[in-house]
Formats: structure tokens, sequence, C-alpha cells
């Protein structure tokens, strides 16, 4: 049977087995040299091996020695159970058989089974754990940042409005399409985009605010309410992306594979290096407003009575609106941030909301502050979890049982204070 | 069949609840969810098969339909709900659904309201498996993921790969078809480096492809559907793409992605997919059903499952899906071979047993409703993200 | 108007009253309806007005709708019908901020203080339209309350009642108002803090600034203001002089009572 | 077009096992959320380890059906107790946070692959409806005209209105007592209540611990009526669903949450059919230019959004609550 | 029992009036409570009595840390160090709740009406021992309908009497500021406490009421019960309180009759101000402006 391989990439470019000059079912044997797993990607091949193969009932069917691609090929009258054995001393000096002498192989396929005896096999050589255990932080750290623009925004608006905002994920997901649309379809540069993304979102934002929220104020709807609405929305515009978007995953047309860079004890691309710079650029600008400017504690003081705002002489729906721009903004930024860093889908910001929750819970409910260190626990414990023993296809619950546990001893999360009885 | 289809319309109808005379096929197919680029080949073999039936003159003297319902992800609960509406609309077999995840979870429903299950893609173990492995009234033609396993295993062998990593989605299919692959590597000699598993609506995947690249593997399997989007440019970023090391794909995967930015990375990536080689005249019916395919995966299995069951409701003289389930592994294998439904349902009416070969191979079913033995087809990447066939081989379950 | 219980009217002889002095007032407000919930009416035709200058107070029982008519003339109350004028231009449900940036201030009865930020921040906030004013007016208010300058940077949140009743009142000093609302300024302060509230009041007003308070420590409040209002079921039903009201028999029968004589 | 069938698809939802699902789950959020002030947002957690409680006993232990459901019941019970002991003490927000993450950490545990061999993975469980589908005295279906059943349907359907009807009774019979007083007392001010010598945390407690068994029984109903239990249908979804439901209807209402789950699934199904076959067949009534039947299937989830955002901006109580409660809420 | 308010008036006459002296049958005892706030010691209580059967005034400056010891005493709070009793059962480290049921109940300074609650709902809800709050029996109406009834009159009753009866059906949401004071006083009562504990019960409230309320809480000391109350109103200290306890800065400062106290010179100028009793519109105001100051002063360095 001539079956075409073509080469493999990378480096390896491995000869065909059936170069083998057997034809019809048969078991091929490999052999190639590991060399300790120190030739992960061109293992040398190890000719002149003999290698004999028996049906089930033990009698030999036949046997061969490898050729100069490190193939032997024994032919097999069809489907059934075979032993496959290789004779150690035929292998050449320094090459050690590092598994079983005898392979029991059921074949069902047609043309018959290939089989591999491995040689010089890998000694356990995994990365060392300190090396992983900084590498998770690191990419942890990274996590928590794109996480933390989105906490900070979703405390922002918390913070001064009330509102435990279910539509927030979708303001993540906005920006990462409006990036994606203005990059793909509008061929600006990603840098270009992601920059009119924290504007349009901004503006997105406001217009939310603008249309929905404040009408809502000033009917004077209750806080419960307004959640729900916001669960209404986050339902109408998760599936309005889904309805022009589609449900597929796509990616910008930059920046979207990008090789990681060895800085010793961890690895990071440019992407991600830029990903967190950019983050921790807008956190400090956000932390400054809100600490130092006027604007900074009207939010403040917006959030703890609006009533009283207003008498002070605020334009308590204009803080709001503000307040809106500048989280819907950075939560846009976190939506482009996580479209660089893994794709744009309908669903992303969904699937983040969670975790925003827990960091902003975590910090201490409307403190900015709070948010970010929140976001950095969440992040880094989530990544850190699988070394220590979490699931790593649940890794998010190591993140949510620190969360409850964090809550246990700090009720009012980390940076939140306590309130006065009486 | 052994039984022969001569008796058999009058046994069946002692012991088996009578149809409404109208034979309705519900499809329950992916248009939404992580599954959606498999969707339009699969409904198109369904309209096609409805189509063709009902030119031959239908079943049972009266015209065949199609309810289409969605089954999205399995996340999505949708499959459910869509599920409960084919039953009201009175379908006497749904076809789907494509996931085997989806089918796990509205199975027992179906089969509970006495309506025939019929996956055209299923390819998890668990069908075989434990209550399951009984006759009932599942079906599949698509093999079981223990022949996909084996194949995809025996390719990485051939390449020589000795130290690989599986990266799977953790559902039914992945978890399955990653222990399937993983006992033929190790039958044959291999090793898994590292199977990691990652949650079907994990915002991220950083942990496992770290799982990956600590293990320093000579090849990864990605059993994956469209998240593969999101999982390759971070295998790309870890240094463990499909550059760096070689790489590999399945039928949840396998798929065209000329549009994505990481096209060029996938040159060289393999992959299989569970199928004959599709001809060239059954690809054109298709598209004058549907003249935006790209894909054809599982479209001539879902064109089978329809046909099978309507030959099996025109044997048992009787379209309730008990009835058909009565006699859908008798028209697949032993008697007079026929590869149209016209052909089939002529030879049925004089009372002949028949073995249909349908489009996706010759079908033969086991008594628990899968395949035993089918042709898994090995594909290869070209520089532009799309695929084409390298070979296809032929094995037993 | 005709339901099954009557709605309580001002009387006519306080409309007159009304008519005749409200010429030139810088507050105006003309049988004022208005209420929270749609068809109960809080106020019932109430009238006020203030001179410039004026110190007015208004006492009444609980539940009289006192504070509702400071909230409806700071525009924080829907008004059904009737008007309010501020120097003659009407402001009828005004936005609150734009009251702000015509010279008016308003210190509620509860809710007065922002809890979440520190006393300076809260002082602040009294000058937010104006920030460059805080400086003078923070020396200005902390001299009148040590209290705030020594706990400059406490949360207000953490204060006690008497301590937040202070933040309040001197957040609306901070605006420098040309006209101030204040909704029982002296609850909650100590003896000589209410004395200390009272003075201060009277020596601003003597400033320029015309003020309209509400007050439970009715007596007191009486003995300072040039003209009172008692206000009774959302209307006006006795006004006059401080000392008139406070000798008039009905009034104190009805709402001052005699502790304070008796003991004093 | 085929208007009977849009009809038919409503009113057999309304009246289904659907909407008894969500009925049971909202009237447990009511007493939760509606009465005692509670915002838990992990219901579906509740449901889920009902569920789990029902199949994991009946298929891993090959118990009967009866055990099963004690099972589930008391699984939910115990999730209130373990859950309530760290989290009573929490604000309004952070519970609701605390119990979103909950629900998610017992859904991913029970999908997780570590966890198959007990939970069965992201697949769930199945076969454990046999007994339930021998008991089922009916024959066959009814058609109603507007609507229709099946034979399966119409076992669930009588079963779950009974436990429906059976709650509501007891709701009742409880939120008129002093006891339920104490609850929508907790719902306004604690300390207050511990200012007059009321244990709060008992209260809350046990408040969880009725409103968790309520939503257990929805969980356990949802896996017999599903005949699978599978994890990802109890995402956090779920929960905003029996959310939307008793708030339609109206929190604090005994009959709230039913009316509310009937008319979510009226208008669901209704909507979903209608669009689904305005966008099917040789000539759709909405071309396919303008829409897809793929997107099609997505209007009504967009519509619901709306739909809800309209409710709780135009009729903030629901159908059964009232105004005036709601205007005290304005700050 | 009701005690014999004249001759525990003279007791307590007959007591020197130093802080922290002890009483002939206190009701309260406490010893070394102190409580800091960062810096701020809000609470430094070295021992404190409270006579049993009278009414005690709490006064003091603002934030002299009243309020902060009626969270402490009623377990709302809980204290840096410190131990002290109700009635010969130690309270520290007792839940809020326990603390009310053993009868010493409090009311607070900033009101906690149950605002979706009606006024006449918000009063059956004090009433304690009441059968129907316990799960199962609530669930039978026959168990308690009868109890409830009782409880229904006896809040009628008291509604009446702090002219809140117009009120009844209506959301305790939508009183007055005053009308909650009224609504959140009455429905302590409604405990049946021994000791009742109000933090400035009377802010806020209309003069008239407050006078005829003046005689419902004297009539609570008939009956038998012992009240505690914080209140900056002097002349309802005046009238009503058989003794006074005087706190500043955390520490209690002074104690006696309120004539003694009121006449003692460092609380005058601490607390009362010289014109307490001065119409203000008699007064020069520059000159009594300037005489306020200085007793602020005098106020802030004590
Ligand atoms: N949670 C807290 N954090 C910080 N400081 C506090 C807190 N609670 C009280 N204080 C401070 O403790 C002091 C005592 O407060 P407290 O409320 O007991 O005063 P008070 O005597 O009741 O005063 P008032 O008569 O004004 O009500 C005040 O200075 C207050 O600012
Ligand atoms: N937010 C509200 N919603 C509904 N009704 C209200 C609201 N606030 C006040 N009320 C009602 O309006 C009436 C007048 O209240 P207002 O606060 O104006 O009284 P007041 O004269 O200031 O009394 P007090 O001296 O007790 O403060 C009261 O009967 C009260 O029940
Ligand atoms: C359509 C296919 C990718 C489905 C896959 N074989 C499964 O069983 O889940
Ligand atoms: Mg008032
Ligand atoms: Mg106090």
């Amino acid at each position: 049977m001539a079956e075409t391989t073509s080469p493999t990439p990378g480096p390896s470019a491995s000869a065909p087995a059936s170069d083998a000059p057997v034809t019809g079912p048969a078991i091929r044997v490999r052999l190639l040299d590991q060399q300790g797993g120190k030739a992960a990607n061109d293992p040398p091949p190890v000719p002149g091996v003999t290698v004999s193969v028996a049906d089930d009932s033990g009698s030999e069917l036949g046997s061969a020695v490898t050729n100069d691609q490190g193939v032997a090929a024994v032919a097999i009258p069809g489907k059934g159970t075979y032993e496959v054995s290789i004779d150690e001393s035929t292998l050449p000096s320094g090459v050690k058989l590092t598994g079983k002498k005898t392979l029991t192989v059921k074949v069902n396929l047609a043309s018959g089974q290939n089989v591999a005896f491995p040689l010089n096999g890998k000694v356990v050589e995994a990365t060392p754990f300190a090396e992983r255990l900084v590498d998770s932080i690191v990419s942890g750290v990274k996590y928590g940042l794109i996480i933390a623009l989105a906490a900070m925004g979703l405390s922002l608006i918390f913070g001064t409005t009330g509102l435990t905002n279910f539509s927030h994920g979708e303001l993540i997901t906005f920006g990462a399409i409006s990036a994606y649309v203005l990059n793909v379809t509008f061929g600006l540069p990603l840098i270009l985009a992601g920059l009119l993304t924290i504007g349009i979102g901004g503006l997105f934002g406001w217009g939310q605010d603008r249309v929905l929220w404040r009408p809502l104020r000033s009917r004077g709807t209750g806080i419960i309410a307004m959640m729900i609405v916001s669960i209404g929305l986050g339902l109408l515009l998760r599936n309005l992306f889904q309805f022009f978007f589609g449900a597929g995953t796509r990616s910008y047309n930059e920046y979207t594979s990008q090789r990681a860079r060895d800085f010793g004890l961890f690895d990071l691309s440019d992407k991600e290096i830029a990903i967190m710079g950019i983050a921790i650029v807008a956190i400090v600008v956000t932390t400054t407003i809100m600490s130092r400017t006027r604007l900074g504690k009207a939010m403040r003081a917006v959030s703890d009575n609006p009533a009283l705002s207003a008498s002070s002489g605020m334009r308590v729906d204009g803080v709001i609106s503000s307040v809106w721009t500048m989280g819907a903004a950075l939560s846009a930024l976190a939506g482009v941030l996580l479209g660089v860093n893994s794709q744009v889908n309908f669903m992303m910001g969904y699937q983040l909301l969670l975790m925003v929750f827990a960091a902003t819970v975590l910090g201490g409910l409307g403190t900015v502050w709070g948010a970010v260190i929140g976001s950095l626990v969440i992040g880094v414990i989530t990544e850190v979890g699988p070394l220590l023993g979490v699931p790593s296809s649940i890794k998010e619950v190591g993140a949510l049982i620190v969360l409850i546990l964090i809550l246990l001893i700090r009720p009012q999360g980390i940076l939140g204070r306590a309130e006065r009885i009486g | 069949a052994c039984g022969g289809g001569d008796e058999s319309s009058d046994d069946n109808d002692k012991d088996v609840a009578k149809g409404d005379g109208e034979f309705v096929v519900g499809s329950l197919l992916p248009q939404t969810g992580s599954l959606a680029f498999l969707g339009p080949p699969e409904f198109a073999g369904v309209d096609l098969a409805v189509q063709e039936i009902n030119e031959a003159g239908g079943v049972l003297g009266k015209d065949a339909r199609h309810v289409k319902g969605d089954s999205g992800d399995t996340d999505s609960g949708i499959a459910p709900a869509e599920a409960d509406k084919l039953i009201k609309a009175k379908a006497d077999v749904i076809v789907g659904a494509a996931s085997s995840g989806v089918s796990m979870t509205v199975i027992d429903k179906i089969l509970g309201a006495g309506v025939v299950q019929y996956s055209p893609a299923n390819t998890s173990t668990d069908f075989d498996e434990g209550k399951y492995a009984e006759p009932d009234l599942y079906f599949r033609t698509a093999p079981s993921d223990v022949l996909q396993g084996a194949v995809m295993a025996n390719l990485l062998v051939e390449d020589g790969r000795q130290n690989v990593a599986i990266l799977a989605r953790q559902d039914s299919y992945g978890e399955t078809l990653a222990e399937q692959v993983k006992s033929g590597l190790e039958a044959a000699g291999s090793k898994v480096a590292v199977t990691s598993f990652y949650g079907e609506k994990a915002p991220s995947y950083d942990a496992q492809v770290d799982d990956v690249a600590a293990a320093k593997p000579d090849a990864v399997v990605l059993i994956a559907f469209d998240e593969t989007k999101k999982i390759i440019p971070q295998l790309v970023g870890k240094g463990v793409g499909p550059q760096d090391v070689a790489t590999y794909f399945v039928d949840g995967n396998v798929a065209d992605y000329s549009a994505e930015s990481f096209a060029a990375d996938l040159k060289g990536v393999k992959g299989t997919v569970p199928g004959a080689e599709a001809t060239g005249e059954f690809r054109e019916r298709l598209l004058a059903i549907d003249p935006k395919l790209k894909d054809y995966s599982y479209a001539a299995e879902s064109y089978d499952a329809v046909i099978t069951s309507a030959l099996a409701a025109i044997a048992a003289g009787n379209d309730s899906g008990e009835a058909i389930a009565s006699e859908l592994v008798e028209v697949t294998k032993g008697g007079e071979k026929c590869t149209t439904f016209k052909q089939c349902a002529d030879l049925l009416a004089d009372d002949k047993d028949i073995d249909y070969d349908g489009v996706s191979g010759p079908i033969e079913m086991s008594d628990t409703g899968s395949p035993t033995s089918a042709s898994i087809g090995i594909y290869e990447y070209d520089t532009k993200g799309g695929y084409k066939a390298v070979k296809y081989i032929a094995g037993d379950i | 108007m005709s339901d099954a219980i009557p709605t309580p009217q001002t009387p006519e002889s306080e409309r007159r009253k009304h008519a005749e002095g409200a010429d030139g007032a810088v507050v105006r407000a003309d049988n004022l309806i208005a209420g929270y919930l749609p068809g109960v009416n809080i106020l019932n035709g109430a009238d006020l007005y203030c001179q410039p200058g004026e110190l007015v107070g208004i006492i009444g029982p609980n539940g009289a709708g006192k504070s509702t008519l400071l909230k409806a003339l700071f525009g924080l109350v829907k008004i059904h019908s009737g008007t309010v004028t501020l120097k003659g231009e009407e402001i009828t449900n005004k936005r609150a901020d734009v009251l702000v940036s015509q010279g008016i201030g308003f210190v509620p009865q509860t809710n007065n203080v922002f809890p979440s930020l520190t006393i300076e921040e809260n002082l602040e906030m009294g000058c937010y339209q104006d920030p460059s004013k805080f400086k003078d007016r923070f020396a200005f208010v902390t001299d009148l309350f040590p209290t705030l300058g020594q706990r400059a940077k406490q949360r207000a949140g953490s204060l006690s009642g008497g301590e937040r009743q202070m933040v309040a009142m001197g957040r609306a000093l901070m605006m420098d108002p040309s006209v101030l609302l204040l909704d029982e300024p002296s609850a909650g302060l100590s003896p000589v803090m209410q004395d200390e509230v009272f003075v201060q009041t009277r020596k601003i007003n003597q400033a320029g600034v015309s003020i309209i308070m509400v007050e439970q420590n009715a007596r007191r409040c009486l003995q300072i203001c040039d003209r009172g209002y008692v206000l009774d079921q959302g209307t006006t039903a006795y006004s006059g002089t401080g000392r008139e009201l406070s000798n008039d028999p009905k009034v104190i029968e009805l709402y001052l009572g005699t502790l304070g004589k008796q003991a004093g | 077009m085929d208007i009977g069938n849009i009809i038919d698809a409503a009113f057999s939802n309304a009246f289904g096992p659907q909407a008894i699902v969500f009925a049971l789950a909202a009237i447990g959020l009511n007493v939760h959320f509606g009465y005692t002030g509670l915002l838990n947002f992990g219901q579906a957690g509740f449901m889920a380890v009902g569920a789990y409680g029902l199949a994991v006993t009946m298929v891993r232990l090959d118990l009967p059906l009866l055990v099963g459901v004690a099972a589930g019941l008391f699984a939910s019970l115990l999730l209130a107790l373990v859950l309530g002991v760290p989290t009573l003490r929490l604000r309004a927000d952070y519970l609701a946070i605390v119990t979103i993450a909950a629900a998610e950490i017992l859904r991913l545990v029970f999908g997780a692959v570590e966890t198959k061999k007990v939970f069965g993975g992201s697949n769930g469980l199945n076969g454990f409806t046999d007994t339930w589908n021998d008991l089922n005295p009916y024959t066959g279906g009814i058609d109603i005209g507007i609507a229709s059943w099946g034979r399966n349907d119409l076992w669930a359907m009588t079963v779950g209105w009974i436990a429906v009807a059976l709650c509501c009774l007891l709701i009742w019979a409880l939120m008129r007592s002093p006891w339920g007083r104490v609850l929508r007392s907790i719902r306004e001010d604690e300390d207050a209540v511990r200012s007059l010598g009321k244990n709060v945390f008992l209260y809350k407690m046990q408040a969880l611990m009725l409103g968790g068994m309520i939503g257990g029984l929805g969980g356990i109903f949802y896996a017999l009526k599903q005949a699978s239990v599978v994890p990802s249908d109890y995402s956090t979804n779920l929960t905003f669903f029996a959310y939307t439901a008793l708030l339609i209807g109206g929190a604090a209402r005994v009959l709230g949450p039913v009316v509310g789950s009937m008319i979510f699934w009226f208008l669901i199904s209704g909507l979903g059919e209608f669009f689904s076959q305005a966008t099917s067949g040789v000539d759709p009534l909405i071309p396919a230019s303008i829409m897809t039947d793929t997107q099609a299937s997505l209007i009504r989830f967009i519509l619901m959004g709306l739909g809800l955002m309209l409710l709780m901006i135009y009729r903030p109580q629901g159908i059964f609550g009232d105004r005036r409660e709601i205007a005290i809420d304005a700050r | 029992m009701p005690v014999d308010i004249t001759s525990a008036r003279e007791a307590l006459a007959a007591l020197p009036n130093d802080p922290g002296v002890r009483k002939p049958d206190p009701i309260v005892v406490g010893d070394d409570i102190t409580r800091t706030f960062g810096g701020l010691k809000a609470v430094d209580v070295e021992h404190i009595e409270i006579q049993r059967g009278v009414i005690t005034a709490l006064i003091g400056p603002n934030g002299a840390g009243k309020t902060t010891l009626f969270n402490l005493l009623t377990g709302f709070d809980v204290p840096d160090t410190g131990s002290w009793s109700f009635e010969d059962n130690s309270l520290a480290k007792v839940p809020a709740y326990k603390v009310a049921r053993l009868g010493m109940v409090r009311t607070f300074q900033l009101t906690k009406v149950l605002s979706k609650l009606t006024v006449i709902e918000n009063m059956r809800l004090g009433a304690t021992g009441q059968r129907g709050e316990k799960f199962f029996p609530a669930i039978v109406k026959a168990l308690w309908g009868g109890q409830e009834d009782e409880i229904t009159a006896r809040a009628d009753e008291l509604l009446t009497r702090f002219k809140l009866d117009a009120k009844r059906e209506d959301f305790a949401g939508s009183l007055s500021g005053g009308q909650r004071k009224l609504l959140e006083m009455a429905r302590a009562l409604m405990v049946d406490p021994d000791l009742i504990m109000l933090d400035e019960p009377m802010a806020g409230v209309n003069p008239a009421l407050k006078q005829s309320l003046l005689g419902h809480v004297k009539s609570l000391r008939d009956e038998g019960r012992t009240v505690l109350f914080v209140e900056h109103d002097m002349d309802m200290v005046r009238d009503i309180s058989d003794w006074v306890i005087v706190m500043a800065q955390g520490q209690i400062v002074a104690e006696g009759t309120p004539d003694a106290v009121m006449a003692d010179q460092r609380v005058i100028d601490a607390y009362l101000g010289a014109h307490h009793d001065t119409d203000l519109s008699e007064l020069n105001e520059d000159e009594l402006a300037e005489q306020v100051e200085a007793e602020i002063d005098a106020e802030e360095s004590q």
C-alpha cells in the first residue's frame, strides 16, 4: 500500500515508514534514538535492529531488521492481536531500550499498525517547579491586570450608582468586537483600532447611561430592579453580538500568534508585555483620577448620597455619565487586551464576568484600588492553582474558593470598610 | 437481514407502537455554538436525503417531512428544549446531535419519548458502553472513536512521535478520544507526556497551555471544537505552536482556517476525520441544496442516517420510532445490496431483505447501533489554512 | 377637591396675610401642592415667603410636611401645582444643582453627610461649584466647629450623630449661599452646640443671608427668627413674628407644649 | 406560517414541565430574596445538588427513586447549611457574588474530569428515569386544541403541579405568620430585628434552607423531566431566568413566582416558535437576507432581554406586586 | 415589683456625686469597658452602675461615646476590654439578640424602621415569646392566632399613645423623621423590657408630643421598668430623670441628681453652656456669640 506522507512541520523531517519493502497489512516498527529527550524534534533513526512479530498464539510470523530510516516491517495476515518484540542484543552500543521488550498490539486497521520501541527515552525532565511557578504567577498577573481593568469599570459604576451591573461583561465584549470591526473590517492597524475603541467604548457607556440608566434613575427605579434590568440588557446584548458577529471565535489580523521570549524564569511574548504595560498605565491613570481630582471625589460623593450631592451643587447626572464613560472605556480596553491575548468571541466578556465580580468583591465593592488588588489575587490564584493540585480543567474553582475564604475573615472585602452601627 | 423483512412487519405490529403514518425527520444539529461550522453540511445532508426520498415516492405512501432544530452547545441548554420541540412536532427520528456531549444530554429524553435518536457525528465511545451498550433507540453513522483514536495513534507513531501531549476539551468526546489516543499510543510503544483538559467555557487556556509547554512534547494532539482558534495563538505564544511542535487535529477542528491570521502557522498540521471520501457526484448534489457549502464533514453520514431510517420505516411498515429502531440494524447488513433510496425501497416493496451501502461507507451496524467498520480520512493543512485529504484508512471497531 | 375626608385648607386669614406680605420676597411659595406618591399630596396648598435678609422659622407637628416643604422649594420633591419663585424668577421643579448655582444652600434633615468621604472632603463638596473658595470657607467653618478641623481626615460615616450634624451644617456654609434652607440643624447637638448653631445662624443671617429653617426646638427657633410659620397637615396654619407665635395660646397648646416653660 | 402551532407552543410550555421547574426554583428564590432579602444568585447550585443527589444515588448507588428524591432534598438542605454558615453575615451584594461563586464551583466540580467517576463529567448522568417512567399511569398524550402534551409530559405535569401547589400552600401559611413577619423584617433591617431579640442568623438560615430545599425539589424535577443531569444545565443563566420568572410575577407574593414562570415560558416559546416559523420553509416571511434561521433562534433571547428590561422599567413590582412598596425603594 | 420611686430617689440623692459611684440596687454593672477606633478612645469607662427602677439620663458632648457605649452594652459592637452584667448575667460576648431577650432593649439614634412593613406590623414584630415565630408552629394559625390578637391590642394601644394610630396601615418607610423616632420607641416597648435604653428618643419630636410622651416614659418607670436614655434636650432631662450620668471623651466625668449635675460648673462649661436657659432674642448677639465661643473652647480643651 503506497501511502503518501508529507513531511511533518518543524525541523523534524521524519522518514515515512512506508519506505519499508512490505506492502499490504503489516506491523511497522520504527526505532528512533530519543537521546534522553534532547532530540525532541529530530531524533535520529536506529538502523540494524532486529524485531519480530508473533500472533496471539505465540507462533512467530516473521522478523525484520530496521533500515536506514529505522523502520522494519513484518507482514501480517490481517486484523488481530500480535506480539511485537525487539531483540535488545542487536541494539547499537549507547542505545538502550527504555520501555517494554514486547508489545501486545491489537490491529484493527486495514493497513496494519505502526509500533515503536522507546530508545534512550526521556528521563523525566519536565520544567522545574520553581520555573513553572514563576511562569504561572506571571500569567496570573497578566490575567489579573486584564480583569483589573474591567473590575475597575465595574467598581466605578457600582460605587457611584450602587448598580451591580450584570451586563458588564458585554461592555468587555463590545470593546473586543469594535476593535475587531475597525481592525479587520476597516483595515485599521490594531493599535489605532484599540485606541479608537477606548473612545467608542466610552461613548457606548455614555449612551447606555443616557438612554437607559438615567431615565430609570429619574423614575426612581430601585436598585434591585435596575440590577434585573442589567440582566436583561446583558442577555439582549449578548445575543445581539451573536446575531451580528456570529458564534465563532475570530482573531485580529495582527499580533495574533507571537512567539514568547525567554526571560530566564518565565517566558513572555511582546504582546503580553504590551498588554501588561498598557493595563498598568490605565490603572495608574484611573486611580489618580479617582483620588486626586474633583471628579473622583464627586463620584464617591454621588455614590454615598445622590440627593445630597445635588444639594451640594453637583450635576449628579453629569457625574454618573462620566462614570459610565470611564467605566465602559476601561472595560472596552480590557476587551481589546483580552482579544489580543485570546481572540474575540461573543461570549468572552460574559465568561469573564464571574471573575470580574469575584475580583471586585474580594477587593471590597466600590473601592477602585480594591478592584485592582482583588483582580491580581484572583488572576494569580487561578493560574497558580493547577500547580498546587486544582484540576486545571476547573482552575477557576481555586480562585472562587479563596474568594469565599477571604470573605469569611473579612466580610467587607480586602479594602472595604465595615459600616458603623447605630 | 437474518430475520427477513417479510415477516417482521406483521410481528412488529403487535408489540410496537403504531406511527401516525407520516415519516418525520427532526434534525438536532448545530446552528449555533462551537460546532456551528459543521452545521451546514449536516443540514444539507438531511435535506438532500429527504428530497430524494420524496422524489422516489416518500415513505409509506406519504412524503417525508424535515423539522429543523438547533443543538447549540452543551452549555447553552438549547438542545433539550429543541428536542422537546421536535418530539412535539411528532418527529419519528431525530438526526443529531453532532457533539457527543450534547447527545448525552438529550438521549434519555428522546429515547424515553419513543423516538429514534440517530447521530451522524457522535464518535464518543460512551454510546457503546454501560446502559447504551444494549440495543435501544440510539443509532449513529459515525464510527466510535475507538477507530479514530487508533488511527491517530498509528499516525503519530508513524511520524515518530514518542512524547505526545494531548490537549482536549473536557466532554464526552474529548475525554474518550483522548483516552483512545492515549491507549493506542501506549500499546504501540509510544508515550503520552501529558493530557490536559480544559472546560468548554473557560475564559482562558493559559494553565493548560502551560501544562503542555512544560511537558516539552514532540507532538501536540489538539482535540477541540471552535476553541481551536483561541488555543492555537496561545500555543504559538508559549513556543509549542504548530511550527515548533508537530500538531494534530481531529474531527472537531479540522476546518477551514484560511480567514484566520494564524493560517500560515498551520502548514503541515495533520488531522483525522471519520468518514469515507465523498464522491464528486455526491458533493454536487449537496451543493445543489446549499451552494455555499465549504466543508463536507459528516454530510454523508447525515444523509445516510435519514435514508436508513426511512428504509427501516418502510421495512417495518410503520413509521413509529420503535418500529424504525427494530429494523434499522437489519437494513444495513445481510441481504441484497443497494445504494440508493429508490433502489432499496423498490427491493423492500418486493419483500426482499436489503443491505444498504451508503455514501459514507458500507454501514454495517452493530447491535448497539454503531457502525462496525469505517474509514478515517487523514488530512493535511497547506500554507493558507486550507486542508486536503492525504489518505483514507479503513478499520474495524 | 372634594374627597371623602376633606382636604385640609390654609385658613383664609393666612392666605390674606401671605398675599399682603409676600411682595418683593427672595423666596416665595404660593399654594404648593406636592407629594411623593401619585395621588397622595403631602403639601395641600402651603404658602410661604421670605423677605431679603429675613430669618424665617417653620415649626409644626411630626409629619406635617415641613421637610417636604423645604424639599419642594429645593426641587427635590415634585410639585404638582403652585409656584416657587426666587428673587421674582420662577424656579418651580428646577434641578437642585441649578438652584445651588443660583445661591441656595440646603441642609437636609436626615442623610445629610457623605459617609465614605472624610470630613474635609465633605466640606469640599460644599463648594463644589467654586473650589477656589475652599480655603477661606474651610477656615470659617472649622472656626465655627473646631472638632471638624481636628478630625478633618476622619470618615464622616464613623462620626457620632451630633458630629454629623456639624458636618452637614458646615457643608452648607461652605457654599456661602444667599438663601439657606435648614432642616432641623440643631437636632442631636449638645445644648451648647445648639446655642452656637442658633447664634451663628442668626449671625449668618445678619450678614445678609436669607434663611428658612425648620426646627423642633421650637421655642429657641422662635426666639431668634424674624417670622415663623406653623405648618399643619401640609397647610400654613399660623404665621407671625416669633414672639407672637410663642405667646399664642393656640400654638402653645397644639405645638409648643409647656415643658420648657415650667422648668424655666 | 401556522398560528395554531405558535399558540400551541406557547400554551403547552406555559403549563408544561419546564414552567414547573422554574416555578419551583422561583418559589425558593421568593423565600430567599422576596421575603428575606437574601440576594441568592446561586439557586442553580441548589437545583444542581438536588438533581445530582437524585442521580448519583440512583445511578451510582443503585437505590430506588424515593431514596434518590430524599437524597436530593437532603443534599440541598446540606448545601444551605454549609453555604449559610460563612455567608449569611455578608452584605446583600457580597452574598450575591458569593452564592454565584458557590453555584459555579459546584457546577465546575460536577463537570470536572477528575470527578467523572461520581458525577459523570461534563455529560453528566443519565439512566435514572426508569422507575419514574414506569409509574406513569397515562397511556397517551393529550391534545386540547390550544395545547398538547405527550404522555411523559402529562405525568410530569401531574406530579409537578401538585408539588407546586403544596409549596405555595406552605409558603402562604408561613408568610402570614409571625415567622414570616420576622423574615420580612430582616429584609428591611437586620440590626433592628436583632435589637428586638430575634436570632437573625437562625431565621436567615431557616429561610435559606427552606428556599434551598424548594429549589432542590425543582432540580430533582428538572432531572426527571430532562431525563439527564448535565452540569451545564445549572449555569448562572438558570438562576437569572428564575429571577426573571419571579419578578414577572412579583416578589414576596405567594403566586408571583408561579404565574411569572408561566408567563415567562408562554412568551419564550411563543416567540421562539414565531420566529422559527417566520424564517423557515421555502418562502419565509422574513427573507434569509434579513435574518437567517440561526439568527432567528437568537431573536427570542434578544426579545426576552428587552422584555425583562421593559418589565422592570414599567412594572417593577411585577404582576402582583404593590406599587407602594417599590416607591419606598427609590433612593 | 414596682419600686417605690420616692424612696429610690432619696437613696440616690444621698449618694456622693462621684463618677462611677456604687448604687444601692444596680441593674447594670460594668467595669473597665474600653473601645478604640484607630487612635481614638471612644469609650473608656472604669465603672458604671445603673440603678434599677429609675430613669437615668446619659448626657455629654457630641462624640463623647454615648452611642458607642450603648452599642457595647447591647452586643452590637465588641469592646477592646471590659465586662458588664445585666441582672447579674454576664453579658460580655453575648450576641445582641440574646441581650434583648434578657430584657435589655435599645433604640437607635439613627432610626431603623422596617420600611416595607406597615406600622402595625412593625409593632407586632416587637413582641417577644411569640409562638408563631417558630418554624413549625407558624404553619398552623390556630397555634398563634390568639396570641396575635393580644399583641395587636397592645400595639394599638401604644400607637394611640404615640399618635401614630392614623398611620397604622401605612408603610413605615413613608413616615416623617419624627414619626420614625416615635415608632422606634413604641416598638421597643413592645418587647416589654426590664431595661429600656433610648438613644436620643426625642430628637426631632415636636414639643407638644414630646411632653405627652414624657408622661409615658414616667409611667414605664412606675410599672417597675428601668429607663436609660441619651438626650440633649435638657428640659426633658430635668423633667423626668432621677439620675444623670455625664460622659465626655469616652469617660464618665460626673454623676448625680439632675439638679446637682446641672449646677456642676464643669458640666455647664463643657456641655450645657451658660445660656441654655436664656432667651436668645433678649441678648445682645455679639456679646452672646463671644461667650458661647468661649464655652466651646472650654469644651474642646477639656
Ligand atoms: N466605627 C467608628 N469608627 C471610627 N470612629 C468612630 C466609630 N464609631 C464612633 N466613632 C467615634 O467615636 C466617638 C464617639 O461616638 P459616639 O457615637 O459614641 O458619640 P455620642 O456620644 O453618641 O455622640 P452624639 O451625641 O453626637 O450622638 C466619636 O468621636 C466618633 O467619631
Ligand atoms: N419618601 C416618602 N414617601 C412617601 N411619603 C413620605 C415620604 N417622606 C415623607 N412622607 C410623608 O409625608 C408626610 C410629611 O413628611 P415630612 O418629612 O415632610 O414631615 P415633617 O413635617 O418634616 O416631620 P418631622 O418633624 O417629623 O420631620 C409624612 O406623613 C410622611 O409620612
Ligand atoms: C461533529 C464532531 C466534531 C463531533 C464529535 N465527533 C463528537 O462526537 O462530539
Ligand atoms: Mg422633617
Ligand atoms: Mg450618639
